[in-house]
């Protein structure tokens, strides 16, 4: 599994048509890509804190538990850090297996840890001022399914 | 010594985003009340633990983790990645 | 929610970009695709017969399920027909919504109707012989959740 | 008369795709009743009606569904989409 921190930007399609070309034997491909909304109409920018060294730690264990969990033929997680503006993509987990419950289970449990698990933090900064956002205590919730 | 590093609003209540703290505390709760004493602003920080996560040596833990042998200790909130 | 029946191939990479400029607003972008497996080593094609005009509609209307069952910024299903090679794309569904879960249920939901409910039948064409795929008794169940 | 079709194994058994039927049968199971006694590549392919599935002027429907005003049906095993 392919784990990548990155400031630069990417392309959703180039990484998954390169993913997909990369697992031959996978009937099934899921990925997810989160994007930066802009659901008040103000957000200049968001800006993406990470902590360096952690954050491989910690998406590399997040992706060897999905591995030892289910029989995937690969996975892929890249997260951005830094400025982004609105409609950029903040980041994208992908995942190959024979059959499309695996691909989707595994790559939720991507998401899900990457949520709680995974050392970011997001400010939104609009005309008004700047704001951490907060953690959903549905996030955390969401990882009791597994 | 160690390396105590601060994250998002954590760090900027703190006012810095790492400093090397020379301590003899055994736990992380232990470090965190020494930090408490020093300046309004660290009080500030760790008002609500509740609010805070912590990882020890780049894993996450827990305050009542000990400190022998830690290099590296981080405080902030909980996280917001995907 | 656009939906084509085509057996020309296509490029998952290139839908999934166009689909999510398409879609200002959303957060979250699932992408499923089924690629021909060759699980025997020996399979020279896969044959996927349809039935034209019921198969739109068919898709029409799962389409619009999903969009009645959730609230999307926008959907895509694709799906070929024709002779299709090992590794070649069969189909891809795209779904989003401001939150991951919207979008990753939803995304299940029209692959577990697509599964049981459009109307394409696959042949496996093997040095062998020739036989059509079955349908599994569990893509049946599957609908049981919605 | 309606438009009869035949998809995947059902259109191979029975040697054709597509034809035009002249019936009086007033349900889907009656016209499979029809075709059934006309010749052994028939009787072959509608054998066990529970390893088919039928759609009446292009939506899934019964065997007992009525034909009155019905212009197509369709016999086909269970779909395997995706």
């Amino acid at each position: 599994m392919e784990v990548r921190v990155q400031s630069a930007p990417f392309r959703p399609g180039e990484e998954l048509d390169a993913f997909t070309a990369a697992v031959p034997g996978a009937g099934a491909v899921v990925s997810f890509t989160g994007i930066v909304r802009d659901d008040s109409g103000t957000l200049a920018e968001m800006v993406i804190e990470h902590y360096p060294g952690m954050t491989e730690a910690a998406l590399t264990q997040i992706a060897e538990d999905a591995q030892a969990r289910w029989s995937l033929s690969g996975g892929l997680i890249i997260h951005r850090f830094g400025v982004l503006a609105p409609g950029e993509q903040i980041m994208m987990v992908a995942t190959a297996a024979r059959h499309r419950q695996v691909a989707f289970e595994a790559a939720e449990f991507l998401m899900d840890y990457l949520k709680s698990r995974a050392p970011f933090w997001k400010k939104e900064r609009t005309a008004t001022g700047d704001a951490w956002v907060a953690a959903k205590d549905s996030d955390e919730a969401s990882l009791d399914r597994w | 010594m160690i390396d105590v590093l601060y994250f998002a609003w954590v760090r900027e209540r703190i006012g810095l985003p790492k400093e090397r703290v020379e301590t003899g505390a055994q736990t992380v709760a232990d470090l965190v009340e020494e930090l408490r004493q020093r300046e309004a602003r660290y009080a500030a920080a760790f008002e609500d633990l509740s609010a805070l996560r912590v990882a020890v040596d780049q894993e996450l833990s827990d305050f009542d983790a000990p400190l022998s042998g830690v290099r590296e200790v981080a405080f902030f909130p909980p996280m917001t990645g995907g």
